[in-house]
C-alpha cells in the first residue's frame, strides 16, 4: 500500500512487529489494566477498524468496552465528553484525518476546555485516535495533516508516532495521561515491521528522540517523515554528511530544549512536514529553534513540507509529499549558505 | 402556538404534593428576583453582559425538580440559571459566569451535577448523551438532560446526540425551551415544520409537547421521561412552550425585529402568576406563605448578589492553572513570561 | 425492510412511456457491467480501489432519469455511477477518480449538472439545498437533488440540510440510498428509529419509503417530488431501500460482519432481473432489444475501460493549476521550487 | 464596550468613520454593484446583525439578496458553496470566530477546494465575514484568533482590516475576487472613529501597508494590535527608538517581500497577535523573515502573543492579550541581543 520501500535492513521477519499491530496491543494492554478504557468509533467494532488497528478488542473485551457509534464524527468527541465527565477514559476513533474536521467543533471548543472551563472539576482524560498523514494514494481527505491545526488549540496534547515501539508507547502515554491527547498513526507506515520490543513508555511526555546522531545538521521530522529523513541521512552520509535526526514525537508540547541542544551542536536545521508550508508546525519548529540558538545557528532554518495545495491524487502524490532529494537539496542550501 | 393558545386554566397540582409545589413556586419566584438582581447588576456596570429567563422559570423549575440531584446530571447552556437554582447550584458561583470571572461559572459542576455554563448553542447536547451513556454502562441509576433552545434545535450536534441516544437506548432527555425566538430569528424561521418535539418520532423516540408556562405539566413530563429512561425505556424528547419576554440578552434590542404586543401578551401568561394562583386555588398555600416565599427569597438575592458582586477576580497566575491536569514544562515557561511581564 | 418483504411482483411499467422503461434498463445494466469492469480494473492494478454500486442500479438509474439534466443538478457521494451514466456524464472522466488521477473526476461537473464525486458523507447535501435556494432566488425552474447513504444520515449536515430546506422552501430532493450498510455497521445500528424516509415529518416535509430495487416505483417517487419542488412545494425525502451486495470497496471485506446468506437472498431481487422480466411482460421489449441493449453496454464500457486505462496521469503543474482563480505570487514561488525540485 | 481608549487625536467627529460602518458601506457598494451578491446569516437580517454591521441592508436590498438562517454554523457555509455553484456571490457571516468552528468542515473539506476538485468549473467566490478576536470582554468562544487555522488551508485567502479604511477597501477586494477570502473582522476596533476617505483598494490582494516608518526595528501585526503596535512605537519615540509598523492585512497569502524588505532596513523584527504562541501565525511570520532576511537579521524575530491557555473571561483579557509594555519588552530584547 505504502509508496515507501521497505528497507532491507528492516524486511519482514516472523517477530517482527508492524505499528498497526503495536497500536492493537496498545489497546489491549490499557483495556487491560484499566476497567474505565473505551474504544469507540465507526467501524472499530466488529470490522475491526478499516485498518484493523482494533482488531479482536471488541471480542476480548465485549461490546461494552469497544463499541461502533454511528456516522458522526462531531457526536463521537461529544460523546467521549460526556463518558469523561461521568469517569470514563475514552479513546475514540476518527476514521480517517480529514474526517476529523467536521467534529474540530467540540475537539476545540469542548474537550480541549472543559477541564479549564470548570476550574479542573472535570476530568477530560480523552485519547483521540487519528489515522493521518498521506502516502498511500488514498481518496480525497484520507491524506490530510492536522497536527499544526492541534497544537494551536490550548488545552491539548499531541503526538505521532514514526515507529512500531514508538507508536506503543506513545499510546501508553497519551491514555493514561489525565489531559485530551491527540495521537496521530501515520498510516503510511502501518504495514512497516521492525524487530523492536513492545513496552514501557521510555521518555517524559514532550520528549523528542535522537533518531540518528550527526554533526552537519540536524534534521526534524515526525511521523512517516522521520523514516524518509533516515534516508536521506544515510544517503548523505555516503558524501560524508553526518546529519541528525530528530524525531519530535510530541508536537505539543515541543521539545525546545531537545531542538536547541541538537542545533547548538549542529548550526543548522531542517525541517521536514507532509502539510502544507504555510502556517505549518514547520513554521513553529523554525521560530523556535531561531528563538533559542540564534547565535548558533548558521543558515536559516529550510522546510521541506508540501505545497500549500488541496492534498492531491495518486499520481500527483509523490510530488506533493517531501522527497529524499528535496531534502539532500534543502541540506545543501542550509550547508552552503 | 401563541400565548392564546395555551390552557387558560392553568397549571393543574392536584397531581403534585403541597411542599413540592410550594418548593417549585419559591424557586420560581427566587428566580425571578434573582434574574432582576442580574439584570440591575448589568446596569450598574457590575456584569458586562446577562441573558435573562424572565418567562422561562415554569419550565426550567418544573423539569430540574424532577430530577434526582444524587444521581442525574444536568448539561445546561446559558439561559439556565433557574435550573441552577432549583438543583441547589452555588449561586454567586453560577452568577461569577455572568460577571465574566470564570467563563464556566464559579460553582463546582461536577459536585453539583449541574454542567459548567456552555456557550456553544448545541455543543453540550452530545454531552448530556455520552453522559448517559456512561451511566448505562456501568448500569448505573442516573439519568442525563440536555437544555437547549429552539434555535439550537437547528445545529447538527443536536440531531447527531438525538440519533446516538436512540441507537444507545441512552438514559437522557432532551429538554427543548422553545422560548419562541433565537436571537432575532423566529421559531417559524428556524424550525422547519414548526415543532422540535415532533422531529423525536424519526429518531423512534417519543416527543412531548408541554406548556412551557404549566410548572405542573413540565414538572410531570419531565418526571415521565425520566421514569422512563431509568426503567431503560430510552431517550425522550420535550419541547417546552414558553417565551422569552426580554431582550436576548442586555445588549439586545428586541425592538428591530418584533412587535411588543407578542411580548405584552405572554407577560400576561406569567409563570409565576399562573402558578400562585394554582396553589391558591388547590389550597397548597396562604398568605403567609407568598410573604414568607417572598422575603425568602429576597434574602437568598440580596445575598447573592452582594456574593457575586463582592467575589474577587481571578488571579492572573488562574490563566495557567487548569489548562492542563498534568501541566508541561512548555507551558509553566509562559506562566514565567507572563509573571515577568504582566503579573501577577 | 428486509428482501422478502419488498413486493416480489417487481416494478409495474404501466405508467412509463416504453421508450423511458426501455433506456432506464439500458442505463441498468450499463451500469452493471461498468461496474464490473471497475472490480477487474481494481484487481488488475489500474484502479487504487473501487466501491461498487451493484444492487443500487434501481435506485439510481430510476432517481436520475426522473431529472431534468437540462435544469437539475445533482449532488453525488462517492457511489453514484449510476446515476452519473443515467445523466450523461462523461463516464472515463468519471472513473478517471477511482483511477484516482483526479479527486473529484475528470468530467465536467458543471457542464453535465452532476457535481464532483464527494468523498465526505453528508458534506455535498447541503449544496444541494443552496443550490436550490439559488434557483428559487431567480425564479428559476431547477431542482437540486442530494444522493448519500443510509450512514450519512447521521450526520449533522444532513439535519442542517434539511432544516434549512423546510425553512426556505428549497426545490430539493434528498434522495438517500438506505442500502442496510454503512460501511460494516447495519442499518439498525445506525439509524435511529430505522427510517430515514421517517424523518421527514419532523421537518415538515413529505418522506417516502420506496423498494429500491422497483425501477418504476423509484421513478414516480423522484418525478412526483421534483414536480411538487418544481411547482413551490419544497424539499421531499425519498428512502429507497435497497442493498449493497458487494462490499463496501474493494478494500473491505464483508466476511467480518455479516452473513453471506442476506447478501445472497438480496442478491436474488436483483434490480436487473426484475426489470428485464417487467419489460418483458410489460411488452416493452423482446430478445432482440436486449440482445442489443448487452451488445451496446459492452461497447460502452469497453471503450470507457480502454479510456479510463489509457487517460494520462495529471501533469505534475496541475498541482498548483486549480487552487486559485486568481493565483498568488506566493504559490507562483511554490511552483518554481516544485519545478526545481521534484518536476515536470 | 472595547478596552483600548480612543486616542485623543482620534475622537469621534461627526465626519469620522467607525469599521462596523465601512463594513456596512463596503457591503452596501457591493449589494448594489452585483445583483448575484448575496449576504446572509445568522441575526444579519432584520436585526441587522449583533454589531450592526449589516443594519439597513434588508430594508434597502430586499429579503432575497440579505436573509437570516436558522442556527447552524456547517449549513450556512454549505449553503454558500451551493449558491456559488449555482453563479451567485455570497457573503455569508458567522457570528463570531468561535462559532466558525463548527462550519471547519465545510470551508476546508468543501468550501476551499471545490474550485480544485472541479478543475477550476465551479466558481467559488466566497467571502466569509468573521467577526474575530478579543478584546471586548466578551463571553467564551467570542474573543478567538483562527487565522492560523484559516491560512494553513489551501485554497483559502484570508485578511483582517486593521481600520475602518483597510475594513472597506479589503471587503471590496474580497468579494470581488474570484476566489473563497475569509475576511476577519477585529471585534475590539468596530467602534473606534477615523477621519477616511472609503475608496477603492489602494494595493492588490496580498500587499501589506507600513503605518509607520522606522528604522531600529520591525513591529508586525494585523487587526486590532496594529493599533497596540502604534502605540508602542509613539512610546518608543519618546525615547529615540524608531519603529517600523508593518500591517500585514493579508494573512495569506503573505507579503514575503514586503516583511523581507522591511527587516532588511531595520534588522530586527517583533510580531504580534492575540492568538496563543504555539503554532500562531507569528511563527510563519518568523520562519518567513528568519528565510527572507536572514543576513540582515541581528536578533531573532520576538513573538508577542497571547500565551497557550483558552481565551480568557473579563479581568484576565488584559493579562492575556498582548499590552504595550510587553512589545516594548520585545523590542529592547531585540535592540540588546
Ligand atoms: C454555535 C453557536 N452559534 C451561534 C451562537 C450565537 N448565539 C448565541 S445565542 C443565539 C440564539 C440561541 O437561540 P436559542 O437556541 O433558541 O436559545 P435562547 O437564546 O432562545 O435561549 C445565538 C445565535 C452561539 N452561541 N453558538
Ligand atoms: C464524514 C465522513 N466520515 C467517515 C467517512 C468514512 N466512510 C466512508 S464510506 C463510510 C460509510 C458510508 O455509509 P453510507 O452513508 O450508508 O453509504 P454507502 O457506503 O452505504 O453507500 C464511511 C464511514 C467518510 N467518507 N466521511
Ligand atoms: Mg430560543
Ligand atoms: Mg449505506
Amino acid at each position: 500500500m505504502t509508496e515507501l520501500a521497505v528497507p532491507a535492513d528492516q524486511a519482514a521477519t516472523a517477530t517482527e512487529t508492524s505499528m498497526q499491530q503495536a497500536v492493537n496491543a496498545a489497546l489491549r494492554t490499557l483495556l487491560a489494566e484499566d476497567p474505565a478504557t473505551l474504544v469507540f468509533g465507526e467501524d472499530v467494532g466488529r470490522l475491526g477498524g478499516v485498518f484493523r488497528v482494533t482488531d479482536g478488542l471488541q471480542a476480548e473485551f465485549g461490546d461494552r468496552r469497544v463499541f461502533d457509534t454511528p456516522l458522526a464524527e462531531s457526536a463521537i468527541i461529544g460523546l467521549a465528553v460526556g463518558l469523561a465527565m461521568n469517569g470514563w477514559r475514552p479513546v475514540p476513533e476518527l476514521q480517517f484525518d480529514g474526517f476529523a474536521y467536521p467534529a474540530v467543533d467540540q475537539i476545540v471548543n469542548q474537550m480541549a476546555r472543559m477541564h479549564y472551563r470548570t476550574r479542573g472539576a472535570a476530568p477530560m482524560p480523552i485519547t483521540l485516535r487519528l489515522p493521518s498523514f498521506g502516502g498511500i494514494q488514498a481518496p480525497e481527505h484520507h491524506g490530510e495533516s492536522l497536527e499544526a491545526l492541534f497544537a494551536h488549540v490550548p488545552g491539548l496534547k499531541v503526538c505521532a508516532p514514526s515507529d512500531p515501539a514508538d507508536a506503543y508507547g506513545l499510546l501508553l502515554q497519551s491514555v493514561r495521561a489525565d489531559d485530551p491527547v491527540i495521537y496521530m498513526e501515520p498510516k503510511a507506515r502501518y504495514w512497516n515491521r521492525r524487530a523492536v520490543r513492545l513496552g514501557e513508555p521510555d521518555l517524559p511526555i514532550g520528549a523528542s528522540r535522537t533518531v540518528r546522531e550527526g554533526r552537519h545538521a540536524t534534521l526534524v521530522a515526525w511521523g512517516a517523515m522521520v523514516h524518509r529523513c533516515e534516508q536521506a541521512a544515510e544517503l548523505a552520509a555516503e558524501d560524508g554528511v553526518e546529519l541528525e535526526v530528530l524525531d519530535l514525537r510530541w508536537l505539543k508540547p515541543i521539545d525546545t530544549d531537545g531542538l536547541a541542544a541538537s542545533v547548538a551542536r549542529t548550526g543548522r536545521a531542517v525541517v521536514v512536514h507532509e502539510a502544507p508550508l504555510t502556517a505549518g508546525l514547520g513554521a513553529e519548529v523554525s521560530a523556535l529553534v531561531t528563538e533559542h540558538a540564534f547565535a548558533s545557528l548558521r543558515a536559516p532554518v529550510q522546510r521541506v513540507t508540501g505545497f500549500d495545495v488541496p492534498y492531491p491524487a495518486g499520481p500527483l502524490e509523490p510530488q506533493y509529499l517531501p522527497t529524499v532529494d528535496r531534502i539532500l537539496l534543502a541540506v545543501q542550501r542550509t550547508l552552503e549558505f | 402556538m401563541n400565548a392564546e393558545e395555551a390552557a387558560p386554566a392553568g397549571p393543574d397540582l392536584s397531581g403534585i404534593p403541597p411542599e413540592l409545589s410550594r418548593s417549585m413556586y419559591r424557586d420560581m419566584l427566587t428566580a425571578r428576583l434573582l434574574d432582576d438582581e442580574a439584570i440591575a447588576l448589568q446596569r450598574q456596570g457590575v456584569f458586562p453582559a446577562y441573558v435573562s429567563l424572565r418567562g422561562q422559570e415554569a419550565a426550567q423549575v418544573g423539569s430540574a425538580a424532577a430530577l434526582d440531584t444524587a444521581t442525574d446530571f444536568a448539561f445546561p447552556t446559558y439561559r439556565e440559571m433557574a435550573v441552577a437554582l432549583t438543583m441547589g447550584v452555588d449561586m454567586v458561583g453560577y452568577l461569577a459566569s455572568h460577571r465574566a470571572l470564570w467563563h464556566g461559572g464559579l460553582y463546582d459542576p461536577m459536585e453539583s451535577r449541574f454542567g459548567p455554563v456552555n456557550a456553544v448553542v448545541g455543543g453540550p447536547v452530545p454531552h448530556a448523551v455520552g453522559w448517559a451513556l456512561g451511566e448505562s454502562l456501568r448500569d448505573g441509576p442516573g439519568c442525563a438532560i440536555a437544555y437547549f433552545g429552539d434555535g439550537a434545535s437547528s445545529e447538527g450536534d443536536v440531531h447527531e446526540a438525538m440519533n446516538f441516544a436512540g441507537v444507545f437506548g441512552a438514559p437522557v432527555v432532551f429538554f427543548c425551551q422553545n422560548n419562541q425566538w433565537a436571537l432575532s430569528v423566529p421559531v417559524e424561521a428556524q424550525v422547519a415544520g414548526g415543532s422540535v418535539a415532533a422531529r423525536a418520532a424519526g429518531y423512534g423516540m417519543p416527543g412531548v409537547r408541554v406548556d412551557g408556562q404549566d410548572v405542573a405539566a413540565v414538572y410531570e413530563a419531565t418526571r415521565a421521561a425520566l421514569r422512563r429512561a431509568r426503567d431503560g425505556g430510552g431517550p425522550t424528547v420535550i419541547e417546552a412552550l414558553t417565551y422569552r419576554v426580554n431582550p436576548h440578552s442586555t445588549s439586545d434590542d428586541p425592538g428591530r425585529y418584533r412587535d411588543p404586543a407578542e411580548e405584552r401578551r405572554w407577560r400576561e401568561r406569567d409563570p409565576i402568576t399562573l402558578t400562585r394562583r394554582a396553589l391558591e386555588r388547590a389550597g397548597h398555600a396562604d398568605t403567609d406563605f407568598f410573604d414568607a416565599a417572598e422575603t425568602g427569597a429576597r434574602a437568598f438575592c440580596e445575598a447573592a448578589r452582594d456574593g457575586v458582586g463582592n467575589a474577587p477576580h481571578p488571579a492572573g497566575s488562574d490563566l495557567f492553572s487548569h489548562v492542563y491536569r498534568e501541566p508541561t514544562e512548555a507551558l509553566r515557561r509562559q506562566q514565567r513570561v507572563w509573571r515577568d511581564e504582566v503579573g501577577p
